[in-house]
């Protein structure tokens, strides 16, 4: 069992409510976090319907669906960038 | 190296006479500034979401990046957050270099790669309602070049 | 559309917060401003002589060229002429686009037509003595990618 | 015979030794007024001794060294150019 900093930005905050919740898992990659958080609420489900829409970031890096949690503190979920 | 984000408005002209006034030995700088427009003509204001902590390491890299891959003076990089009203300048990058090749280059791809790699997002607030941005496939292929 | 041959030194920030309070609907503004370099450490001072009336229809012709072939909402180029010190501003253009891409590929095309095309000559005057700026080849193959 | 104002600028100023003069000339092209002028004085010979180091304009339009002068007014010589 690990202890996780959640993040969510733009829409995926708006989708799941808040942006920011502690969770504790046993997941071991991002994608297994992913099932987890689906399974919970409707409004989870509805958040990461769409995994192509999303972009990660462990530990403030960019990252894939498939990167471990090892280690990680903080995981962070968000769409395409658009800044510029 | 100079990267600030932050949520204060800021004057491009002011930061680049700035800029260039420290620079040293720099024959080329080049500079770009990113402004709200307002295509629609009904946009009421556009509000840029960020990650703090990420953003500033993200933009870090990219500069750094840019100064392995370029002989550059020096580079700075100023981004907004929060609430900005159609015409308010939202960012800006400035490059300084001996040669204009370089600072035109290291421009280009600051802006191509802060585009799609740093976690900023932004929504669109209109008397029509609210919209995020959504990302440009062109920004993504613009990465390709580099 | 502004193009100006002058003798009297000015501020590229001052310009370009003008250039860009006067254009409307534009994204993205791009600036390049040529400093005078001192790489021997001996520079006294750089002349720029110019041919008057050529000048202004050479910079004129290479603006409109830019604005024919891309999207702009403005450009705007500054030349100086006569004697100028270390450091000192060159020349800047600054362009504005709605896109990105059009202001930068602009404002490459204005420099490298300004290097080779407009009718402009610098001397250095330093502690060795003076010699004319030769032009570079890498100037005029620059051109061939327009 | 045609009048024609010749201007000289940077090291071909220098070379010649003055910035602008009336040229009166039979020269039908640029080259033969070059030929002319060469044929003048040592400083004329010095200053064009090497065309391919020399650009030219007819009435402020850069051309070549075959462009007709009919109907020219102004004819300038210089080196390739060092703007920006």
């Amino acid at each position: 069992m690990r202890v996780i900093d959640v993040l969510y930005f733009a829409w995926v905050r708006e989708r799941v409510g808040l942006p920011k919740e502690r969770v504790e898992t046993e997941a071991e990659t991002v994608a297994q976090l992913v099932e987890e958080l689906r399974g919970r609420e409707e409004r989870y489900a509805l958040a990461f319907s769409d995994l192509s829409a999303l972009r990660v970031a462990v530990d403030q890096e960019l990252t894939d669906f498939d990167a471990p949690l090892a280690g990680a503190r903080e995981v962070a979920f968000f769409p395409p960038m658009t800044g510029g | 190296m100079e990267i600030r984000v932050q949520s204060e408005t800021f004057l491009p002209g002011e930061e680049l006479d700035a800029f260039t006034a420290r620079v040293d030995g720099a024959g080329a700088v080049v500079s770009f500034t990113g402004i709200v427009r307002d295509d629609s003509g009904a946009l009421a204001e556009m509000v840029i979401e960020h990650y703090p902590g990420m953003t500033e390491r993200a933009l870090e890299k990219i500069a750094a990046e840019a100064c392995e891959r370029w002989s550059l003076a020096d580079v700075l990089v100023i981004h907004r957050f929060g609430p900005l009203a159609p015409n308010e300048q939202i960012m800006m990058v400035a490059t300084a270099s001996r040669h204009r090749k370089d600072a035109f280059d290291a421009a280009e791809f600051l802006m191509d790669y802060l585009k799609s790699r740093a976690p900023f997002w932004k929504k669109e607030r209109s008397r029509n309602g609210e919209s995020w941005v959504a990302a440009k496939d062109s920004d993504e292929d613009a990465l390709t070049r580099w």
